[in-house]
């Protein structure tokens, strides 16, 4: 398993080949694409990210070698591929390694336009929830040793 | 009108976005300032400021002037017989709270309605949620729409009868731009015996409002939508009207006598402005009424309606582009939906063509609802957009929707 | 602190008054602007204005950016915790009206009362006697205040005793200069169970508040008296309070989703920022911090007291002079009566000699009923103000009363 | 009895010997203390003229020729003379001819300053409240008739 540094680093190498804005977001569309299909029935409230202007759902759980398993879905193309690119980065890593990453490659493809506090840029929001989330897990973890 | 010149008046509409010249289309959310509504406050506050009302030295008397001046200006600009029937407040928003908290709490009685429509704002929706809270007594009625985006105006007679209390209704609608037809729905009101009170926050940047010869009962609106400075807005409401009601806020300004054993309110329409007002913005306000009014207003409404024809002649031809709102009467407002592409990403592609538009529910998620669709792309123009402008919308429309339609 | 750079920065305190140079000493009822506020403003109203928060475009994004950024500003400068924390409403008056109608309304259960005293302005009054309008059930307590213009701080002791559930109180008296003890106040009030709110209309323009540090529950204040624009103010609350409190009015940007058959409503900050806020204005309110952080809170401090030593002998001479207010700390306010010569002519007659004073009640009058008199001659010093304007205030002071006198 | 327009210019010609402002406000202040005696029982809020930073009150009786009499006070020695003013030029006229009248001598006579719409300054208030009392006489005059 790579490491969040490394798999950054791989992202961050595809997409400095492109000097195009257009090719940058066709590529990003097309990581959205590659998300593993998300069950209809958990597109619920329940399990919708707030903040975002399109509809951005996510899934999680602990494995067993407790890793965080990240599932997502958005019903916008742009929104579907920056949760890729998160999930891409952060599935399967320990709650602790998320909760420590600094993530630098998001500046570095130039799309840190949707970091901002606009809450119509899901991308804060999705990160948000993904720590939260990978916070719950770590404390859990804690708890049991 | 000598668009050229008019847009040297406005310096954002020179500016670059991602390497592209701006095409500003998101007017209905907020327009652009002129240099001449942004002078009037920098002078004010630079080399007048002083706070109002209650000074006796020369500068607070000079302050007080403009800002009562503004009054005058403001009442003026939308047709009201005195300028004590004009309120500043924050916005329409504020301006509705008021209404809510003021009036309705006031004056309607048990088992009374509040009737609005579908096509409203969430500005003339949670008001009236949150005062049922306090009043489970009061009843908030919907009016429908047509699949066209106008007023059911059978369902409207039929509600209407059902003791309603209040009519509160968008004038014209930020979402569909329909325009309602506002003297009907006075005249069915009064003869309801209901109250009327119009959200104008679409219509007074668009259209001469002549609202006492409208005759409705309240009018509210933003200053940040029609060229003046956020942070104001106006309540018109009649003069008989407002010397009833009881005050909304406490503070300054807003009394005759403090005393711990009973306080006295003061006149409208100081009693309805707590604490130091937003005087910079009301000069502001002011100042933007005078250049509209220098423009001309029905100049304004017919160039306005020119772009909305060239508009729609010029995206006529993207492929699977549904339009909502087709009302025969209806401002320079189109919301649109391609395919099945989402807003949010139309949006965010069309940005990166300079083009700002706006996406998402439009703060109208009731309406959204009613098409059962998530939002929509809307482009609203304003007198200052171009020709040209609308061309180069209408060919990143054709780009954008071919790049998300892989 | 290089004086005179500083009054460069602002215009009007190089203008003549009745052919004299402007002294202006009416800096608690509001503050001059410097350049780099208004420029802040004039520059984002014209080249970088859009609406925030909804819109996917980048000029929106921007806005959006700049608003949150002034947040975080605003935060910084008083020491909260959190941006979160920090609400921007039109000022000191509708914060408190907020916190009557969200906090004290749903918090406070029957027979409960609320602490204020007698030196509050009247935006700490009249919004309690509003709310005690429509809640009969709680009660307003006054605590009372010495002849020199300190608290009363048995009475307070004994009435926090008495079910309080909130204490209202201000932080510095606009009327008296007082500064009160709150490092002491919040303690007791959260000894006694009761949360506490600080009106700091008069303290945040002239010290660091640190509030975290001083523990209070809520924090109010306006804009425009601390260099910042009109429009604006600040409630500050603490956080896990905010998030329990239901919203104030509703609108736009409040809300989370809007149906007619409920709604649900937004995270703090922006559950209490219904409809569009006063961008252009939070971002002046920004700079304004920007600007006396600059220049140093602490040698603000420093100067303002300095000035007011000054102040305090120059006047000393002036025969029959009464001060209103000699708490041992002290803002840079001086009330006086020069024997029974009224307020108001002795304002009007400043006024020609370019001296600008407030005379009147100050939005105080049950303060003024507490001394028996009708109102006040009000100087209050900025640390713009010079030594040469004191000394021109004193001279003017001394042909006034002679004039007057006859 | 001089009509409205003969007595403003006299005071229009007293004022215009004084160059400096401060024989104006003497002057004024003067005025003021030719004012009748008001009585202290007439001190009350039903004859206080709302709107003056300092008190100032007014009493108005028709005389039985129909004149409207005039009688005020202020505890302020301005106020005092702005309303001394007033009667000056008001007091023992009809009630038509106080509706009618320009009154153009405040601005020649430079205290056009107290009209300005500022709460503070009484002239506008005090001039609204004789004009009002001017219109109910003008009422029951015709009503009678
Ligand atoms: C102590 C105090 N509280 C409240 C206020 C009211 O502030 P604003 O009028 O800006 O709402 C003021 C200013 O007049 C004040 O001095
Ligand atoms: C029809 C309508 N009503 C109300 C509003 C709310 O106005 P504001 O946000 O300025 O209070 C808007 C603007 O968004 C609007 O378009």
């Amino acid at each position: 398993m790579k490491s969040i540094a490394e798999i950054e680093e791989a992202i961050i190498a595809d997409f400095s080949f492109l000097d195009d804005w257009a090719d940058k977001y066709n590529l990003l569309m097309d990581l959205g694409k590659e998300l593993s299909p998300f069950p209809d029935e958990f597109k619920t409230e329940q399990y919708r990210i707030q903040g975002c202007q399109s509809k951005v759902w996510l899934k999680s759980h602990l494995s067993q070698d407790k890793k965080v398993v990240l599932e997502a879905d958005s019903d916008a193309l742009i929104s579907k591929g920056l949760v890729a690119l998160l999930v891409k980065v952060l599935n399967n890593q320990t709650p602790e390694d998320i909760l420590h990453a600094p993530l630098n490659f998001i500046k570095e493809i130039g799309l840190d336009s949707h970091l901002s506090p606009n809450r119509a840029n899901g991308l804060a929001s999705m990160l948000k929830q993904i720590r939260m989330e990978a916070k719950v897990y770590a404390q859990q973890t804690a708890s049991a040793q | 009108m000598d668009i050229a010149a008019i847009r040297q008046d406005f310096p954002i509409l020179s500016r670059q976005v991602n390497g592209r010249p701006l095409v500003y289309l998101d007017n209905a959310a907020s327009s652009q300032k002129p240099r001449q509504v942004v002078d009037a406050m920098s002078n004010y506050l630079l080399y007048e400021h002083s706070n109002v009302h209650r000074g006796v030295h020369t500068l607070s008397q000079e302050a007080t002037v403009r800002y009562e001046q503004a009054r005058a200006t403001v009442a003026k600009f939308i047709g009201a017989s005195k300028s004590e029937e004009v309120i500043f407040t924050r916005g329409t928003t504020e301006s509705m709270n008021l209404l809510a908290w003021s009036y309705a709490d006031a004056f309607l009685t048990q088992g009374q309605a509040i009737l609005i429509s579908e096509m409203e704002h969430h500005a003339n929706i949670v008001p009236w949620q949150l005062l049922l809270k306090r009043r489970p007594d009061l009843r908030l009625l919907v009016c429908r729409i047509h699949d066209n985006g106008t007023l059911d105006l059978e369902d409207f007679h039929a509600k209407l009868a059902d003791q309603v209390g209040l009519v509160s209704l968008t004038w014209t609608s930020n979402a569909l731009g329909t325009i309602n037809p506002v003297n009907e729905l006075v005249e069915a009101a009064h003869n309801a015996g209901a109250k009327i009170a119009l959200d104008a926050a679409q219509a007074v940047p668009h259209f001469n409002l002549e609202v006492a010869k409208v005759g409705a009962d309240f009018v509210v609106f933003s200053g940040h939508k029609m060229c003046g400075p956020t942070g104001i807005g106006i309540l018109y409401g009649k003069l008989d009207l407002l010397e009833q009601m009881p005050p909304f806020m406490g503070g300054g300004d807003m009394i005759k006598e403090v005393s711990f054993s009973g306080t006295t309110f003061n006149e409208v329409p100081l009693r309805f402005e707590a604490g130091t007002p937003s005087i910079a913005e009301a000069i502001g306000l002011g100042a933007a009424c005078d250049y509209l009014t220098n423009i001309g207003m029905d100049q304004i409404a017919a160039r306005e309606q020119h772009l909305l024809q060239v508009a729609n002649q010029a995206i006529s031809e993207v492929k699977n582009l549904k339009i909502y709102g087709e009302a025969p009467d209806k401002a320079a407002v189109i919301s649109f939906l391609i395919g099945s592409i989402h807003p949010y990403d139309m949006g965010t592609i069309l940005d990166q063509y300079g083009i700002a538009i706006r996406t998402g529910h439009h703060c109208t998620q009731p309406l959204m609802e009613r098409f059962q669709i998530p939002g929509t792309c809307r482009a609203s123009f304003s007198f200052y957009n171009t020709e040209e402008e609308i061309a180069l919308f209408a060919d990143a429309l054709v780009k954008t929707s071919t790049m998300l339609n892989r």
